[in-house]
């Protein structure tokens, strides 16, 4: 390009005449050359009258953009262009995309500089695309929000669901459908939060849905991404980390139903659960229902049989134990009862050993042999006595025989009495012969006499006096004298 | 009985008499009054469970409507 | 028979006449009065073994209603 | 019931009385009382199953009253 | 006799009487009286046999009822 | 005879007098006295013996009965 | 004779007269009269013998029937 300044009245172009110039540069370097350009495509539009498809190219690092370029793909080449790449990617041309495209700069005064895009590498894309979609899930995971809403807890009971679809969606049908078709009349109560849901706006729009229920989090259990009827296109968002990091944080567990064909997106991933179809995600919160609606009814079922079962084995248990509380009792009452019989029973025959041992003990000399019958024992003491009784008598027979003895001694000591007498009696005969032989009779019987005077024996003859009387004993007979004359 | 026994402390006096009734250790004037209290415990516990199954009955009863 | 004696006092009393008796040691005089003795626990046993049948009867009786 | 208490609390702890009347281990006194908080919780959890928040929380209130 | 003697005491009694009388060692005038005493105590011994016979097939017979 | 006597003092009196006689240290007028008086306490002696021989046959006789 | 004279007394006054006499200090009188009593003296005393033995022989004969 040539310098054009000048300070005053400067030699000058009109602005077509430096724009030929410009434009005879570029073609004569680029005139019918073509390049396989990489870049990211910024925005695509097409225009419905021409059919003309106009494109935003850039090449962006972190920061800022690096390059920015318009870019046309001919109405003639749009639909083999498009069609090359859907069959592919298995999605249409979208902003956002990384994509590798044939390129022929052109250059028009008008419309500038921009690049005639005439073909496309859809796999340069699928792989650019696979490269983000690892890079988010390598992210998700580095940060540890890959399995965070994946770990959050489903409600048992996720009653109140926050749905995020578009009301007039085929997807957001099937799932209302689907959970008022069913047989049971659960309550749950749907909230719908509209939002875009593929293509290029979705990341923008879906974050704002999700925020929007974040500010009444505590009126719901669970949020549903619905989507579906509108083809696998546009899902790129959802490998995105901006999005995929949003949902990853949620304070509640999200189902995904964005029903597609394609493969699994990061957002599904890492949703708590995701189903495959808007049916299939209200057949998921259904069946959580029905889950608890049958746990519920077993529940109820196994109370009763336990209850019943509890209650029957308590009342064997106490009949069993009635019974045996019976036995037990009777079976001590019987003992008892033979004890005290026993005892009984044995009673008399203990009295009558006693009496027999008695026997044995009190009188060993009485050593009779007796029948062991009741009361034996009575004889025994019996004959003890009779014992005693014959031995008093045998010992008083001797006793009496002795004495009887010892009077007949004295009797015999008493004949000494008559020895006594007769020794006396010779002693008065022995005296009386005394007495005889002295007897004055003899005297007188050879002839001697006595004379007497006045009674007395005279002995002198002349104490007598003449003529006195005197008496003369003879042996036989007295003479009276006087006397006549003394010698 | 007392008011405020329950089934689990009937039901334990009532095996306590009957392992007291099983060692033998146990005298014929206890057995009178023993067997006498079992009655009563064994009464108690029958009626517990009856008002327990009527309670229990009630209950289920009212969970089906 | 004191009224308070119990059917275990009047079997261990019972058992000792019998000891008593069995041992020999005890009096003609002694026996008379044991034995009396004796036939009073017997029939005190007795009845109140009956009594206690009878009362632990009626309780069973009820227990299996 | 209390009225913060959630499915989960309800549920769970109706398992557990369901275990515990199961395992028979559970004694006569406390079966009525188990019981009778098995159907509260069992009504509790039905009104959750099929009447929305707001149903259940009149209901509650009407119940408290 | 006096009424309290026991058996044992009687028969006691009679043994030492015996035995005097076997000593010798007594006197005709005791001797009758010491008989007649041993007399006296036989006759009681053997009334009181009669009567612990009787009483104890009474008490026998009335504890078999 | 003094009723009072017994069988003892009239045998001792009885062999008093015998030694008396035996000795001869007595007196005619005595002995007459002496022997009489033995005659009767030897009579009084066989009585006595007779009597308490009958009486003793008499208590023993009973007793065998 | 004195009726109250025993057999004693008489014996001795007769050994007394039979030793006067015997003396002969005693006069023909006296002897006399002392023979006499002598006399007198010997038919008592042997009256008294006589007596005395039958009294003896009567009590012999008695005690031994």
């Amino acid at each position: 390009m040539e310098h054009v300044g000048q300070a005053v009245n400067p030699k000058s172009f009109t602005l077509l005449e430096v724009m030929r110039s410009v434009q005879s540069v570029l073609q004569r370097t680029y005139a019918n050359k073509s390049y396989w350009v990489q870049c990211e495509l910024a925005r695509i539009s097409l225009h419905a009258q021409s059919g003309h498809c106009y494109l935003e190219l850039i090449e962006k690092n972190e920061n800022a953009i690096l390059a920015q370029l318009k870019g046309i793909i001919w109405a003639d080449k749009y639909d083999s262009i498009t069609e090359k790449f859907k069959a592919v990617t298995n999605t249409p041309l979208a902003g956002g995309m990384k994509v590798l495209l044939l390129c022929a700069v052109s250059f028009h005064p008008v419309h500038g500089l921009s690049f005639n895009i005439t073909d496309v590498e859809p796999s340069f894309t699928l792989g650019e695309m696979a490269r983000m979609k690892n890079e988010s899930v390598a992210r998700l995971k580095t940060e540890g929000l890959f399995d965070k809403n994946r770990r959050m807890k489903m409600p048992l009971l996720p009653k109140r669901i926050a749905v995020i679809s578009v009301e007039t969606s085929r997807g957001y049908h099937d799932f209302m459908t689907t959970l008022l078709n069913h047989p049971v009349q659960y309550a749950i109560q749907c909230t719908l939060f509209e939002a875009i849901l593929q293509g290029e706006n979705a990341v923008p729009s879906l974050t704002r849905a999700m925020n929007n229920i974040h500010g009444e989090i505590e009126n719901y259990d669970a949020i549903a991404i619905i989507r579906g009827g509108a083809g696998d296109a546009g899902l790129v968002c959802y490998d995105e980390y901006a999005l995929a990091s949003v949902i990853a944080r949620s304070a509640l567990p999200v189902i995904s139903g964005i029903g597609h064909a394609t493969n699994e997106t990061v957002v599904e991933m890492i949703v708590h659960k995701n189903c495959i179809t808007p049916t299939a995600a209200a057949t998921f919160i259904l069946d959580k229902f029905d889950v608890q609606n049958q746990s519920i009814s077993e529940t109820i079922n196994l109370i009763h049989q336990s209850t019943k079962e509890f209650m029957g084995y308590q009342k064997q248990d106490l009949s069993n134990f009635s019974s045996l509380f019976c036995l037990l009792v009777q079976n001590r009452i019987e003992r008892s009862s033979f004890n005290l019989k026993s005892i009984h029973a044995a009673m008399p025959s203990h009295v009558a050993g006693f009496l027999s041992f008695a026997r044995q003990n009190l009188f060993p000399a009485v050593n009779i042999v007796l029948n062991v019958k009741r009361f034996a024992g009575h004889s025994v003491f019996l004959n003890e006595l009779i014992c005693v009784s014959a031995t008093l008598q045998q010992v008083m027979a001797v006793r009496i025989a002795s004495s009887v003895e010892e009077l007949s001694d004295s009797i015999a000591d008493l004949s000494e009495a008559l020895r006594l007498l007769s020794d006396k009696g010779e002693q008065i005969n022995h005296i009386e012969e005394k007495v005889k032989l002295l007897d004055p009779v003899n005297t007188l019987m050879r002839g001697y006499s006595i004379t007497r005077m006045n009674g007395k024996a005279v002995t002198d003859a002349d104490k007598l006096i003449i003529g006195e009387q005197i008496e003369t004993e003879l042996a036989n007979g007295v003479l009276i004298s006087t006397i006549e004359k003394k010698n | 009985m007392e008011k405020k026994k329950t089934y689990e402390e009937a039901y334990e006096e009532l095996q306590e008499i009957v392992k007291e009734i099983e060692s033998g250790n146990i005298g014929v004037d206890d057995l009178g009054v023993k067997v006498k209290r079992a009655g009563e415990l064994i009464r108690f516990c029958k009626e517990k469970l009856f008002k327990t199954e009527q309670e229990v009955n009630e209950v289920l009863k009212n969970i089906e409507k």
